[in-house]
């Protein structure tokens, strides 16, 4: 092959080139090719095609995605926001916290470990990009039918990667969710999501500023990973009639990552950067770019100098490439020996591959010839955006219609507890420590709150004890039955829990994973999905920090349901204060907060009936407010000794789960339809434990933020009783509970 | 008195254990895997962790970091050492220690609250505890399997060189249930699960890992 | 009774982390002069009755099925006289 | 250029926890007739130069300071051809 390049370009002109191969539509390339005032060359190609996919352009999103701007509510605690590889926020004596989620979808069902491992990869690069040591993880996901056997292909793969590189990097996993729902055969949601803390003086940006400043290149030398992967894999649905498209895979090396972070962690210290830049998705294309394009405006690559791990990769190649573990820095002359020497201390790789100028141009050679000379905006940050159409599914009203009444309802004594245990024994609700204790909760010496409570929580600060808390949310089903308020529950319920714990709600991140953006309906779920968490956010005061779209999540016409994980940031002043789930003494008393009502649609009790349809309950965004400021003042005034969120399954579950967890049973008495009481999953609830000391005070607290409180019983016993209903011995729960994910992914690797 | 905790490339733990030292009352510093003395340090700690990606096998790699010869040295003639984890994975491949930790029998990364026996507490790293108390730790590895030849296992039984094994059922495999081990001195311990996770109700299960710190503070103060 | 030998190697194209952490210790141990070093899996399966073209064909297949993750890595099955 | 294969398997006393759990889910892919898996590993390691005593001695010491564990492990070691 002969080498392309800018001469060449303008030589031969009408040189027909494969840009529909590489996902650019004709419209586009016509762009490039007015951009440039003459055709791409094959590496200009490469890059632009790669930056402007869905994936990194987020051209079918963007215009959507701009509503969290326009409607962020007035905050101080937000020092920089959407647009960074992740958002920061103040969360006082100085510290500022940073956290992102990230998709690592399509991958991870083509190859479950490595696709697992290396997302987790990416997004702990991403917040590291920050300045920020990462301190935790979680892992939202989503799969097909449990008992499918292609979940158990996928599941245990996806889980022993995110545990084989999360616990090698040494960052405690505090929490995820684990979701089936047929929809998701074939298009699992491997979602991670890293939290990482700094001193507000250490944020660091990706900008290539200062004439004269050196690019460096430094981690894993580049091999053929995931060439043109962004692209293929994020761009494109699977289709299994063509397994020829089956793309390289990534692998990850998260002893090359951790001692990365190692070694960024003390270059920062020294504050040796102007800026940094991650590489992940369309590696040095998207890096350089970048950089550039945010900076001082030009800059020179050698891209001779890029250390490969296979000398023969062309030079499209190595601009394309997603080896992983990578990062470059920005380093002023005067620095660059220390830099060097650091990296030397850590055994870390680190090249010298070009120089920041003020030509308005990024441009890279080749073997002495230019090769790639372009404003850099237009390759980074001046992509096409794309007004796709968007329209309500023609059966959206017969869907809303179609309520879950159907189903026979459980109403005697014996139904009743058969529809508990039923309940609480379905992989959905069941306990998933099979999965969660592949994961290292403890490393870091840090971790006050995990897996299964409401949020995780952790210190860091050890003196004064300050702490952050996070949780990740979104029922689907309710966002299929109604995407705006589905994802406004979504948010409802990631502020609830982080408000269970006793911290205070403070940002918004999230991921947004959907089918394919070319179908009306997907993008109107997407539009209502967006406005109702913008929406919802500015109502509760809340930045949204930053995110991910992930797209194209079908099978053939089948989208999955629409899936807006929502992840709320919280931050406690003392995390000795915090509020866990469980019963641990007997005699205290229980409390319901919140009103219930027939909330069945789109529930856990019909999903397992094989029912979805009807409108999901409203979210009432002013209670939850109420809610929360009860929680995290009772939380500080220590008046609690346990709370529980109330999600799928309702009452029942929430109280089973608090019980189970110290085997400290309660004696509870309901109102009403005992079905409706147990069952139901009306939003903007918990239970909450109360000694009898604290008893007056947590009441008059309740009403002065007028919340409503139902005595439900008090603790104690061997044994959930639900008064004139039944009862159930823990150890018959606990059995229940706990035997499903052995059952089911036992002796799968 | 003052105890050094070795950072491998890799290691995790390294920062918790000498949290664990001060916590204890020690003073606690950090030794780089590639220097080569030990200067004034009165005892060590090999943290858990994935020294070198653990890659080949736990521990294989680290055994040969220069600081490791030093060490071997020095705990040879006596000096405390303990092996957490990763650490008694280093010990075993260094031979400091009989046996060597396999894979859990499960295959699977496995953290959770494990309870233990003490069954030996004439080493420097367990005089705080008493014989047959139970305690409870984090342990959290996927190769945690301690396996050995049965020679080497009748000589650890009858010596009384186990110093604590896993109680009720077996996590991992482990040959008799062992969750560490000693040598016949008593200064050179390898310990499967994380004392250091254990220094705190906030942070851990209990505060019952304590103990092997202010165990051999006390040791080294006698002397 | 017949004994095979299944051999897993990661496709030359693939990150090899085990590897290359191998690579990087030995010259700290003194061997010079490593170009590369590989690490894969090696399987000895016995199975009852003699080796036929049938029992290899079986063994083929659980190597493509259990043994061997063909998105990242080659196999080779052998007869083990 | 000289090629060497270094196989490295578990003592036959040594309790292998993967080849069990192969040899346990075979079966339930339909494989009957199995008597034993064990699983081991397999190391691909270039050298520049030809293939003298000198460096097949160099390798066997590799392989037993590092490649293999003497406690557990036995190991041999081919010149690939
Ligand atoms: N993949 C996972 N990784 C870590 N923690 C998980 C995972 N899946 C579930 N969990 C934890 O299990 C607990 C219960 O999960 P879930 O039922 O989804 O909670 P909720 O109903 O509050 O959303 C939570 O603490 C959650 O963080
Ligand atoms: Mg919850």
């Amino acid at each position: 092959m002969t080498l392309d390049t800018v001469k060449s370009a303008l030589i031969d002109a009408n040189q027909v080139q494969p840009y529909r191969e590489l996902g650019l539509r004709d419209d586009e390339y016509a762009r490039i090719k007015s951009i440039l005032g003459r055709r791409p060359t094959s590496s200009e190609l490469a890059m632009y095609s790669v930056m402007w996919s869905e994936h990194c352009s987020y051209k079918s999103s963007k215009v959507h995605l701009r509503q969290f701007g326009e409607k962020q509510p007035k905050t101080d605690a937000l020092l920089v926001g959407i647009g960074e590889n992740a958002g920061v926020v103040d969360v006082g004596e100085g510290y500022a916290v940073t956290f992102k989620i990230e998709s690592h979808n399509h991958p991870s069902f083509v190859e479950p470990y490595q696709g697992a491992a290396t997302g987790v990869g990416g997004i702990v690069r991403d917040i590291l990009t920050m300045g920020a040591r990462p301190i935790a993880i979680m892992d939202p996901l989503r799969f097909g039918p449990a008992d499918a056997s292609d979940t158990k292909r996928v599941l245990p793969g996806v889980v022993a990667g995110i545990g084989g590189y999360g616990n090698c990097l040494g960052l405690p996993n505090i929490g995820g969710e684990v979701v089936f729902d047929e929809t998701y055969s074939g298009n699992p949601l491997i979602n991670a999501l890293c939290v990482g803390v700094m001193r507000h003086e250490d944020i660091k940006l990706a900008k290539a500023s200062g004439v004269g400043n050196l690019v460096v290149l430094f981690g894993a030398k580049t091999g053929g990973d995931g060439i043109g992967g962004v692209s293929v894999l994020a761009s494109e649905s699977f289709d299994s009639a063509k397994p020829s498209k089956r793309p390289s895979v990534q692998v990850g090396d998260p002893f090359a990552e951790k001692v990365l972070i190692e070694c960024c962690l003390e270059i920062f210290a020294e504050d040796l950067v102007i800026g940094i830049q991650d590489l992940g998705g369309a590696g040095l294309s998207c890096a350089t770019s970048e950089l550039a394009s945010a900076g001082t405006g030009g800059m020179h690559v050698v891209l001779d100098r890029v250390p490969l791990r296979d000398p023969s990769l062309a030079p499209e190649e190595i601009l394309m490439s997603e080896s992983q573990e990578r990062m470059c820095a920005i380093v002023e002359p005067e620095k660059i020996s220390r830099f060097l020497e650091l990296c030397t201390r850590w055994d870390v790789t680190a090249t010298v591959i070009g120089e920041v100028n003020d030509s308005a141009r990024l441009t890279i050679e080749w073997e002495n010839e230019i090769i790639v000379d372009v404003p850099p905006r237009t390759v980074a940050h001046e992509g096409p955006v794309y007004e796709r159409p968007f329209a309500e599914p023609a059966g959206q009203k017969r869907l809303q219609a179609n309520l879950p009444n159907s189903i026979a309802r459980p109403r005697s004594p014996e139904e009743l507890r058969m529809t508990l245990l039923d309940l609480i024994s379905c992989p959905n609700l069941a306990d998933k420590s099979w999965v969660t204790n592949q994961y290292d909760k403890y490393v870091q010496g840090n971790t006050v709150l995990a897996q299964p409570e409401d949020s995780g929580i952790v210190r860091i600060d050890e003196k004064t004890g300050l702490g952050v808390a996070i949780s990740t949310d979104v029922n689907a089903r309710w966002c299929l039955l109604d995407p705006y308020e589905g994802t406004r529950l979504a948010l409802a319920e990631a502020y609830r829990n982080v408000a269970t714990t006793g911290a205070r709600p403070l940002a918004v991140t999230n991921c947004l994973n959907f089918g394919s953006p070319e179908d009306p309906a997907v993008m109107w779920q997407f539009e209502r999905a967006v406005t109702g968490l913008a929406d919802a956010c500015l109502e509760l005061g809340l930045p949204v920090t930053g995110g991910n779209v992930s797209f194209y999540n079908q099978t053939g016409d089948v989208a999955i349901l629409p899936t807006p994980v929502v992840g709320v940031l919280g931050v406690i002043d003392d995390v000795a204060k915090r509020t866990a789930m469980a019963i641990s003494t007997e005699g205290d008393e229980l409390y319901l907060l919140g009103e219930t009502r027939e909330d069945f649609a789109g529930s856990e009790w019909a999903h397992i009936h094989g029912h979805l349809g009807g409108m999901p309950p409203r979210a009432d965004l002013d209670h939850e407010r109420r809610l929360a400021n009860l929680l995290i003042e009772a939380s500080t005034s220590q008046i609690l000794s346990a709370a529980h969120d109330l999600s799928d399954g309702g009452l029942a579950i929430a109280v089973a789960e608090m019980s189970l967890r110290k085997r400290v049973g309660a004696r509870i008495t309901i109102d009403g339809d005992p079905f409706v009481a147990l069952f139901s999953e009306t939003p903007g609830r918990v239970v909450v434990v109360v000694s009898q000391w604290h008893r007056n005070e947590f009441l008059a607290l309740a009403a002065s933020h007028r919340i409503v409180t139902h005595h439900l019983g008090v603790t104690g016993g061997s044994a959930l009783v639900v008064a004139d209903n039944f009862e159930i011995q823990l150890s018959e729960l606990a059995d229940a509970h706990q035997g499903t994910f052995p059952r089911l992914f036992a002796g799968t690797r | 008195m003052i105890i050094g905790v070795v950072t491998f490339p890799g290691s995790l733990d390294d920062r918790d254990a000498a949290r664990a030292v001060r916590m204890a009352g020690g003073e606690a510093v950090l030794l780089w895997h590639n220097d080569h003395s030990l200067k004034n340090i009165d005892a060590v700690v090999l943290p858990g962790g994935f020294s070198y990606g653990d890659y080949l096998r736990c521990g294989a790699i680290a055994r040969f970091a220069p600081i490791m010869q030093e060490v071997a040295a020095r705990a040879q003639g006596g000096m405390p050492l303990l092996g957490i984890c990763n650490g008694f994975q280093v010990l075993c491949e260094s031979h400091l220690l009989p046996g060597v930790l396999t894979r859990n029998s499960d295959l699977h990364f496995l953290c959770r609250d494990q309870e233990l026996i003490i069954e030996n507490n004439s080493t420097q790293w367990t005089s705080e505890y008493s014989i047959g108390q139970h305690i409870t730790l984090p342990l959290k590895n996927g190769e945690g399997s301690y396996q050995c030849d049965d020679e080497t296992l009748r000589l650890l039984e009858s010596e009384g060189r186990i110093l604590a094994r896993y109680v009720g059922e077996n996590p991992n495999g482990s040959r008799n249930s062992i969750a560490g081990i000693t040598n016949e001195r008593g200064n050179i311990v390898g310990l499967m699960p994380h004392p250091e996770h254990a220094i705190e109700e906030l942070t851990g299960p209990t505060t019952d890992g304590l103990g092997f710190f202010t165990s051999v503070l006390k040791s080294l103060i006698a002397l | 009774m017949a004994r095979f030998i299944v051999e897993v190697m990661l496709k030359p194209e693939i990150l090899d982390p085990q590897g290359a952490a191998i690579a990087a210790a030995l010259p700290r141990l003194g061997f010079a002069g490593l170009t590369s070093v590989r690490q894969g899996k090696r399987f000895e399966i016995e199975i009852e009755g003699p080796a036929t073209a049938e029992k290899i064909a079986e063994i083929e297949s659980a190597a493509e099925l259990l043994l061997a993750n063909l998105v990242i890595e080659n196999f080779v099955v052998r007869v083990d006289e």
